[in-house]
């Protein structure tokens, strides 16, 4: 059994086994979930080590058949495999789920069995999209990976959770339907479902079918990631989700948006992308001050983090269509990036909400005093998610800015600014949360993190230090296939510049 | 039609091919015996599935070998009429599976009637499906048509159920009166019925085309697309659910089969109306079915915006679809998992009904998923398949449709298509949220959980259970159907 | 001196009509009926016209006639089953309108 | 010590200590929830603290010693590199680097540094957050050390934002009270503004050099200035990086962050705001030398912005009442000087008054600590008077502090900041103007400080007996003072003016590293002052001392009547003043107001009203039409047929005539 098949379809055997075992026995559910999980992650971290960064070539491949098109007899095949744009969410949603199983023991109480089930299918969708190489099974894994969050959001969720599930589900799914029509468009185009060949042959179409099946397949993603306009969905989605769903929509789920972006946009529509560059890294910047403002307003501090979610996606699509070495090196770690900080965000204000009840900003203030520990782990997390150097949001914001810097300046300046409105929002919520007199009643007595919810955030912590101070090993990963796409991307460009046969002045700075 | 004829009809390659016609002719018979003998009442059951398990066996060994027509040319039996056969064969035995214990105790006795009548709708389908001529297609559909009428109201006793079957046969009748217009137009142009030879002589001239929109609306009348639709929702909703579903799957899918057939009458021209035509009907079918509180209206209404989605592939020919036989796939693989996706849907809810209740509207579905898991969740894949979800067959028939039409060149026709989809799944949510997320509303609650009392529901559950299965099977492993299309 | 064929597709052609008007205008659901049976016969006669037009001396085309043989078979069924249907529908509602039947709707 | 590990050593053990305290704060933390009799907190946290700060205090002095060793200009040690990011083409490792320059601040540092770690184990004994507090500052001294020793500007930053977290958490140390939180988060704020001016300057660097090694770069300068496109470039570059000092060295448009600093602990005030964190803009300017002296029209503006900044500390710190307060505008003043000086390529006079400032401002900043430790912290100057005689330690040592503020003759600050006028004086042109800026400032520093030292410490005593009772600090605390009270007296002699023909300590010990910025400048006219003006500018520079030292403190000796007059006079005057020239103000009408509205206004309607109005329309038009269509289905046969009957004629002319 190799081992992408393995570690995909593992949490499905898990949730199998939670399917036969009677509700009734909450721990055995848990164990199950929990143990599955944790196997999935070793899986991850055993791949990750084996993964070799230097090739660009895709490693650990399954290539078998599933079945052909009628018609004109177009095989679709079961191939999955990873390369450096992949490897880093793979280990990530591998790793992070153990932790946000762990952290269901505290918030989730009712109907434990189908919310295990759907954990557990969720995981084998986000997996599935990662490592899918043939463009129907990544539709498929694509769609299918909504489902479980419509069921989590919608079961679990807040008071307006039905308004925000089905809003989610059905804003994600209009863009993935237009998506399905340059899907079918392409592959009849080139009578393969392959998506190594289609990348390679993708740039051969001409400029302007490739800018509508890209403006296509950008849509989808858009909307996922969530890109500006496109982003009013996830507040809501984040607000109503039980803190698990929370963590692993924004760890692993807007990532899938970000890949697609990389993987379909970039690497399948060069051309189309350098043309559209200028406008995803306008729309990035102005996203990542949006976003800070946006969370800036807010009084529910859930929906304020969601905010921070759509500010610092902005800074990996900028990083994203700087299409400079640095800047698609920054985008992908600061996706990870982003799945550690938001992540811990997530965790920790579910843990006050399982002992406050509340979300409101101003029923809390003073809470360093009574929970010093907790406190602790919110500056380490709001520390990381503002960037600050020697943890993991730095590194990924720098190559990002640099990157913008070396393409566009102006739009590096805009998304500088971000880095102080980030700095603000995050302090401005920090203080109002834990420090200042302790005003309410009750945030005098609450018992501080129990030794589950520190051990299920350790992970999260180590891998956000080790990042901060030791990103090589990280980076050389994505190594051989970036290198692959920026040699593509400058054939691409030599054929833009041939193509408009201007002399460019403005030299062109590595 | 001298002796020769007489007996060059039985030869054995035109044998084979009229085989199946026979055996469901003697089963109607036989069965027609057994309810007049109280002796043989007990063999009702046995009967009907013995028959239908041989028609069906029949048509798939034609499919294997495709025998020639029958009565010089008019009814050609060739693989896809065989494909479609089989179509009508598995609708047919779902259908009547649900009706099993479906009637209140007024109803029981006459239940041999309606297995007669039930047992006769497939044997016209597959006169629909293999005609070659005007002809046979007609009395295909009568002998399609005539007892649905009847069976539309077999609840006598209620007033929905006479007033569904009322005005499907009022408009039926005026439906086929068109078609029988039409024809004689088509005839008096060309002088002939035969498909093909008409197809040799070609349709121009008023006459002619006069002829072919009147054949054409009929057929629209039958696929129920916009502006012929408005029947659907109050005769789905008033004729009991078992006949629903063989309504929604078995009669659409004929109408579909013989379309193909003559597709050719349409002229090239027509691609964009066509297609302005099937979106409109999924825009009409999706927004309709969006403000309904029932679910079995609803489900006819999304039934309209099937056929739509169906029709575009008939646009996608007529604009130049490369791939000949690329509707003929498209039609048979949609129509194939809109069978077991509506049929089982529709045979949940005439499940659910049997309880006594009026159990079909979005208000008594709520928090099913906590009583009864199996049917909760088999509704879910259903809606799912219904909005075109991957991993259900209803994705790829969607996937097949819309490769017809990017084929052909039609792109924005296929985004509209698409994103009317998303209105789609509107709805069918809202049935997913009824079952599994809102609590159970205080008026249903006092209601007894588990199985119903009214006997035991085996064949119906087992045939709903079987439905899912295999509609995620079209949808994981679409090879094991897709290699078998003609 | 035969009719020419021109006439009697008018002829079908009016009778058609008469038939689809009766049945949007009629309220009683038999003289509804009764149109349907209308237009049925018009095919009939444009059939029969038909084949007297393309039939040739040595060479009858009959196919005409033998549709309308059908036509007037399945005539027969259909009246059938639907005055079953309006006796149903009497026994229930007392009356035969048409608009009676409007029980369903939205 | 070349090329091996052991440097890492002087940041990483502050590291380690931080991390030990951090760790005792937890244990104790446990230990006081366990029992919750809150046992003191251990002493173990100050002495592994002091111990961490005393071993990188010896590495230092052994790095000086080999550094001192080798030829002068081959004077660099450099550690083992570690490479940190690398992205493709692009090589961001960090090694440390010890030259001239870096000695000097790595013993100031760790010198100052261990003085006042000594002093707040007694200041900050029986704090619940002790061990805590440890933490905090060993953090702070690790960062700072990083900012000093590293060898490329992403080090450097990485040190830059470091110390920026630490004076966060050490301002808002005591949370529960409140305003210190705010006064925190303002700082890190006011900080994160120049960060992002500096990342800017750091991008145009790497634009210009490919690389972001401060060695390279200033290697490098000579050739980019040449290239006129690139020229600008570097104006920008350097620019957006004084920028980014204005931050951290609250200089003009970012300093109002300074002052209210002062909520946190007074030892803090004295490390971070006094003697190390603030300094680290000017370090910044003398380490990239070349880039800022490339284009004169960039010292100009380090000098401008100097000279003003200097102005406004010093006028603001005139009719202040809380005596941390008047020490916080002062260290404003006097760090506007150090820019002055630099602005007119005095790079090794900069230094040297950044050297005497951490002496005698650390000392007064401990001493104003001990006062307040006495006075049981009060901080109002009008509460207190004649406390020479209850505190004589503190008094004789407070002295020297002021004395060497105030710039009295043949004491350290006199000399550098004596240094700094004349050669913004040579400078000449526009320079000049500064240098009159610099002599008011001058006058008015000996005013500001002399007029503390009279309120504090002589006149009638003018607290409640009752409850307050002043007593002198114990030996822990002031042993530190008397050390940088020494150091504050002779600190003078690291820098003699050349008219006392002796070597320029400072100036010979800096020459390799301030040598390429010299040369660059004096492509632009040398300047040199003549012995006679050199003499005059001594002569001068002692007068105004003493005269507005002994006008300030006869004005306030007899008591606090002074400030009261003007307050009733002039009160819009001493408003004004007392607000730092209400530039604090103007900032929350002009940027931080509109900033909160603006969020409300995207928050509420851009986002809500406009987006997702349209995302809720799109779903409401559908139900909306789908409840329409239902009239459509009417139920009445009739109209179905109509239908039929349309359509069939509708297919009819679609077919027949298109």
């Amino acid at each position: 059994m190799d081992q992408l098949t393995l570690i995909t379809f593992l949490p499905l055997v898990g949730a199998l086994l939670v399917l036969l075992t009677p509700a009734s026995q909450e721990k055995a559910l848990r164990a199950i979930a929990l143990v599955t999980t944790l196997v999935v992650a070793v899986l991850g971290v055993q791949l990750y080590l084996a993964f070799d960064g230097s090739s660009a070539a895709l490693q650990f491949l399954v290539d078998k058949a599933w079945f052909v098109l009628p018609g004109s007899a177009i095989p679709v095949r079961y191939k999955l495999g990873v390369d450096g744009l992949s490897i880093l969410m793979v280990a990530l949603t591998a790793v992070m789920m153990p932790t946000v199983i762990l952290s269901t023991w505290g918030h989730v109480h009712k109907r434990v069995k189908e919310f295990m089930l759907w954990m557990l299918v969720m995981q084998t969708g986000m997996l599935g999209v990662f490592v899918a190489h043939d463009l129907v099974l990544f539709y498929f894994f694509w769609e299918v990976s909504l489902i479980p969050l419509y069921f989590i959001v919608g079961i679990w969720g807040g008071e307006r959770r039905l308004y925000a599930t089905i809003k989610f589900f059905l804003y994600t799914l209009a863009g993935s339907l237009v998506m399905l029509v340059a899907v079918i468009a392409i592959i009849y185009q080139f009578r393969t479902a392959d998506i190594p060949t289609l990348c390679e042959q993708a740039s051969s179409l001409a400029l302007s079918k490739q800018v509508w099946l890209f403006a296509a397949f950008a849509l989808a993603f858009s909307i996922k990631v969530p890109l500006l306009p496109f982003h009013t969905w996830l507040a809501d989605a984040h607000t109503e989700a039980p803190t698990s769903g929370s963590v692993v929509l924004a760890g692993v789920l807007l990532k899938m948006g970000t890949y697609g972006l990389l993987r379909f946009g970039i690497d399948m529509f060069p051309g189309a992308a350098l043309e559209h560059a200028p406008l995803f890294m306008a729309l990035g910047a102005i996203g990542i001050v949006y976003g800070a403002f946006l969370a800036m307003a807010q009084t529910d501090v859930k929906r304020l983090i969601a905010c921070s979610s759509v500010s610092h996606l902005g800074y990996v699509v900028l990083g994203m269509f700087a299409l400079t070495y640095a800047g698609l090196s920054g985008s992908i770690l600061q996706m990870v990036n982003h799945g550690i900080s938001t992540g811990l965000l997530f965790l920790l204000i579910g843990m006050i909400y399982e002992r406050r009840h509340t979300r409101a900003l101003d029923q809390f203030g003073g809470i360093a005093a009574t929970m010093p520990i907790f406190a602790f782990f919110l500056v380490f997390t709001v520390l990381s998610s503002a960037a600050l150097p020697g943890l993991n949001g730095f590194v990924g914001e720098y190559l990002i800015l640099l990157g913008a810097f070396q393409a566009k300046p102006l739009w590096a300046i805009i998304a500088v600014l971000g880095v102080i409105f980030g700095a603000v929002y995050l302090l401005m919520a920090t203080r109002r949360v834990l420090f200042g007199p302790v005003t309410h009643e009750e945030n005098k007595h609450l018992e501080d993190l129990n030794a589950r919810e520190v051990v299920l955030m350790l992970p999260l912590v180590i891998l956000a230090v080790w990042i901060g101070f030791q990103p090589k090993p990280f980076l050389d990963r994505t190594q051989g296939s970036l290198e692959r796409l920026v040699q593509k991307i400058e054939v691409a460009r030599g054929a833009q510049n041939a193509s408009l046969e201007v002399p460019t002045t403005e030299e062109s700075v590595r | 039609m001298n002796p020769q004829d007489l007996l060059q009809l039985f030869d054995d390659r035109a044998l084979a091919a009229v085989a199946p016609l026979l055996a469901l002719a003697i089963g109607i018979i036989v069965l027609l015996l057994s309810g007049v003998i109280r002796a043989f009442e007990s063999l009702r059951a046995p009967i009907v599935v013995a028959t239908l398990a041989f028609t069906g066996w029949l048509v798939a060994s034609n499919f294997a070998t495709v025998p020639g027509s029958v009565i010089d040319g008019t009814y050609i039996a060739d693989r896809a009429s065989s494909a479609w056969g089989l179509l009508f064969v598995v609708a047919t035995l779902l259908a009547w599976l649900f009706s099993h214990r479906y009637y209140a105790e007024s109803e029981r006795p006459f239940q041999v009637e309606h297995d007669v009548l039930m047992l006769t709708t497939p044997l016209g389908m597959m006169l629909m499906a293999g005609a070659a001529n005007l002809i046979v297609f007609f009395i295909g559909l009568e002998v399609l048509s005539i007892p649905l009428y009847a069976l539309a109201s077999f609840r006598r006793s209620r007033a929905r159920s006479v007033e569904a079957g009322l005005k499907y046969f009022l408009l039926g009748a005026f439906a086929a009166a068109f078609f029988l217009y039409g024809s004689s137009l088509i005839y008096a142009a060309t002088g002939s019925l035969q498909l093909a030879e008409i197809k040799a002589i070609g349709l121009h001239g008023p006459l002619a085309l006069g002829g072919v929109a009147l054949v054409m609306a009929s057929l629209f009348f039958k696929i129920s697309v916009f502006p012929f639709h408005l029947w659907v929702p109050d005769v789905y909703q008033g004729s009991p659910t078992p006949v629903t579903a063989l309504m929604a799957t078995g009669t659409k899918a004929a109408a579909f089969a013989f379309l193909i057939n003559t597709m050719f009458m349409l002229p090239k021209s027509a691609a964009l109306a066509v297609a302005v035509v099937a979106l409109v009907t999924m825009a009409l079918g999706n927004l309709g079915a969006l403000a309904q509180t029932d679910v079995k209206r609803m489900l006819a209404y999304s039934g309209i915006a099937h056929a739509g989605t169906v029709l575009l592939v008939v646009a996608g020919t007529l604009a130049g679809d490369p791939e000949s036989s690329g509707a003929l796939h498209a039609a048979l693989f949609y129509m194939g998992a809109y069978v077991f996706t509506a049929a089982g849907a529709f045979g949940l809810l005439a499940l659910l009904e049997r309880d006594g209740e009026r159990f079909t509207t979005l208000e008594a579905l709520k928090g099913l998923a906590q009583r009864r898991p199996f049917v909760a969740a088999a509704l879910t894949i259903f809606m799912l398949s219904l909005g075109g979800m991957p991993l259900t067959g209803g994705f790829l028939g969607k996937w097949m449709v819309f490769s017809s039409l990017v084929r052909a060149g039609l792109i924005w026709p296929a985004v509209v298509g698409a994103l009317l989809s998303v209105i789609a799944f509107g709805y069918y949510l809202r049935v997913v949220i009824a079952l599994y997320m809102q609590p159970v509303s205080e008026r249903d609650a006092a209601l007894p959980s588990g199985q119903t009392s009214a006997g035991s529901a085996a064949p119906a559950a087992i045939a709903a259970a079987v439905c899912a299965v295999l509609v995620l099977v079209m949808g994981t492993l679409p090879g094991l159907f897709l290699d078998r299309l003609p | 001196m035969n009719v020419p064929s021109e006439h009697l597709l008018y002829l079908a052609a009016g009778l058609f009509a008469i038939g689809v008007l009766g049945f949007l205008i009629r309220r009683n659901v038999i003289v509804v009926l009764m149109c349907i049976e209308l237009m049925l016969n018009a095919a009939n006669l444009t059939f029969l016209a038909a084949s007297r037009q393309h039939s040739t001396a040595q060479a009858a085309n009959l196919d005409g006639p033998v549709f309308a043989i059908f036509v007037i078979l399945v005539a027969a069924c259909e009246a059938a089953v639907g005055l079953a249907l309006i006796i149903a529908l009497f026994r229930l509602k007392q009356s035969v309108e048409a608009d009676s039947l409007s029980e369903m709707k939205g | 010590m070349g090329g091996t590990w052991l440097l890492w050593f002087i940041p990483l053990l502050p590291l380690f200590g931080a991390a030990a305290c951090g760790l005792i704060h937890f244990a104790t933390l446990a230990a006081q929830k366990g029992d919750g009799s809150g046992k003191r907190p251990s002493a173990l946290a100050p002495l592994v603290a002091c111990a961490a700060i005393a071993g990188s205090l010896g590495l230092s002095i052994a790095a000086f010693k080999e550094l001192a060793a080798l030829p002068a200009d081959a004077r660099v040690i450099e550690s083992a590199v570690w490479e940190w990011i690398h992205a493709g083409s692009l090589k961001l490792d960090i090694s440390l680097v010890v030259d001239p320059l870096s000695a000097v601040m790595l013993l100031v540092v760790t010198g100052v540094g261990f003085l006042i770690h000594v002093y707040s184990a007694g200041y900050m004994k029986g704090d619940p957050g002790y061990a805590k507090f440890f933490a905090y500052l060993n953090l702070f001294v690790f960062s700072m050390l990083m900012l000093v020793l590293s060898s490329s500007l992403v080090g450097l930053f990485v040190g830059w934002e470091g110390v920026g977290l630490c004076s966060y958490l050490l301002i808002g140390f005591w949370y529960e009270k409140g305003w210190p939180a705010e006064a925190g988060q303002k700082a890190f704020i006011a900080n994160r503004v120049g960060d992002a001016s500096f990342l800017i300057g750091s991008f145009i660097l790497i634009k210009l050099f490919g690389t972001l090694d401060m060695s390279d770069i200033n290697a490098a300068v000579a050739g980019v200035a040449s290239d006129p496109a690139k020229a600008w470039w570097l104006t920008v570059g350097a620019l957006c990086l004084f920028g980014g000092c204005t931050g951290k060295s609250a200089q003009l448009p970012l300093f109002t962050w300074l002052p209210d600093a002062m909520a946190g602990p007074t030892p803090v005030s004295a490390l971070i705001h006094a003697a190390t964190m603030v300094t680290a803009g000017v370090y910044l300017v003398v380490r990239l030398n070349p880039v800022f002296a490339a284009d004169p029209a960039v010292m100009t503006v380090i000098g401008t912005v100097g000279a003003l900044t200097a102005l406004i500390g010093g006028t603001s710190a005139i009719f202040q009442r809380d005596i941390k307060k008047v020490l916080a505008y002062s260290t404003v003043s006097q760090l506007g000087y150090m820019f002055l000086g630099l602005g007119s390529g005095a790079f090794a006079s900069a230094i040297f008054h950044l050297v005497t400032h951490a002496f005698f401002k650390g000392l007064l900043f401990l001493g104003a600590g001990s006062v307040i430790h006495g006075m049981h912290d009060e901080q109002d100057m009008h509460k207190m008077g004649g406390l020479k005689h209850h505190m004589p330690k503190t008094f004789a040592t407070f002295l020297a502090g002021a004395a060497a503020l105030s710039g009295l003759p043949l004491l350290s600050g006199f000399f550098s900041k004596d240094e700094i006028l004349a050669h913004t004086f040579a400078h000449g042109g526009f320079h000049q103007v500064l240098w009159g800026i610099g002599i008011v400032t001058a006058a008015i520093t000996a005013y500001y400080t002399w007029r503390m030292v009279a309120l504090t410490f002589f006149g009638k005593e003018r607290f409640d007996h009752h409850h307050v009772h002043p007593h002198e600090s114990p030996a822990v605390m002031w042993v530190p003072l008397a050390v940088l009270a020494v150091l504050s007296v002779f600190g003078g002699v690291l820098g003699l003016p050349p008219v006392f023909h002796v070597a320029h300590q400072l100036e010979t010990w800096l020459e390799p590293v301030t040598a390429p910025g010299k040369a660059l400048l004096a492509m632009h006219g040398t300047h040199t002052l003549s012995h006679a003006a050199e003499w005059a500018l001594l002569g001068l520079g002692s007068v105004i001392a003493l005269v507005f030292a002994t006008l300030g403190f006869r004005a306030y000796v007899g008591g606090t009547a002074r400030d009261e007059n003007v307050e009733r006079t002039k009160p819009a005057l001493a408003d004004f003043l007392v607000g730092a020239w209400k530039i604090d103000a103007k900032y929350y009408a002009v940027i931080v107001y509109p900033a909160k509205l603006v969020a409300f206004v995207t928050a509420v309607f851009v986002d809500q009203f406009a987006i997702d109005g349209l995302v809720n329309g799109a779903g409401g038009l559908a139900t909306a039409t789908g409840n329409r269509l239902k009239i459509l289905v009417d139920g009445s046969l009739k109209s179905y047929a109509l239908w039929i009957g349309a359509g069939a004629v509708l297919l009819a002319f679609l077919w027949m005539f298109v």
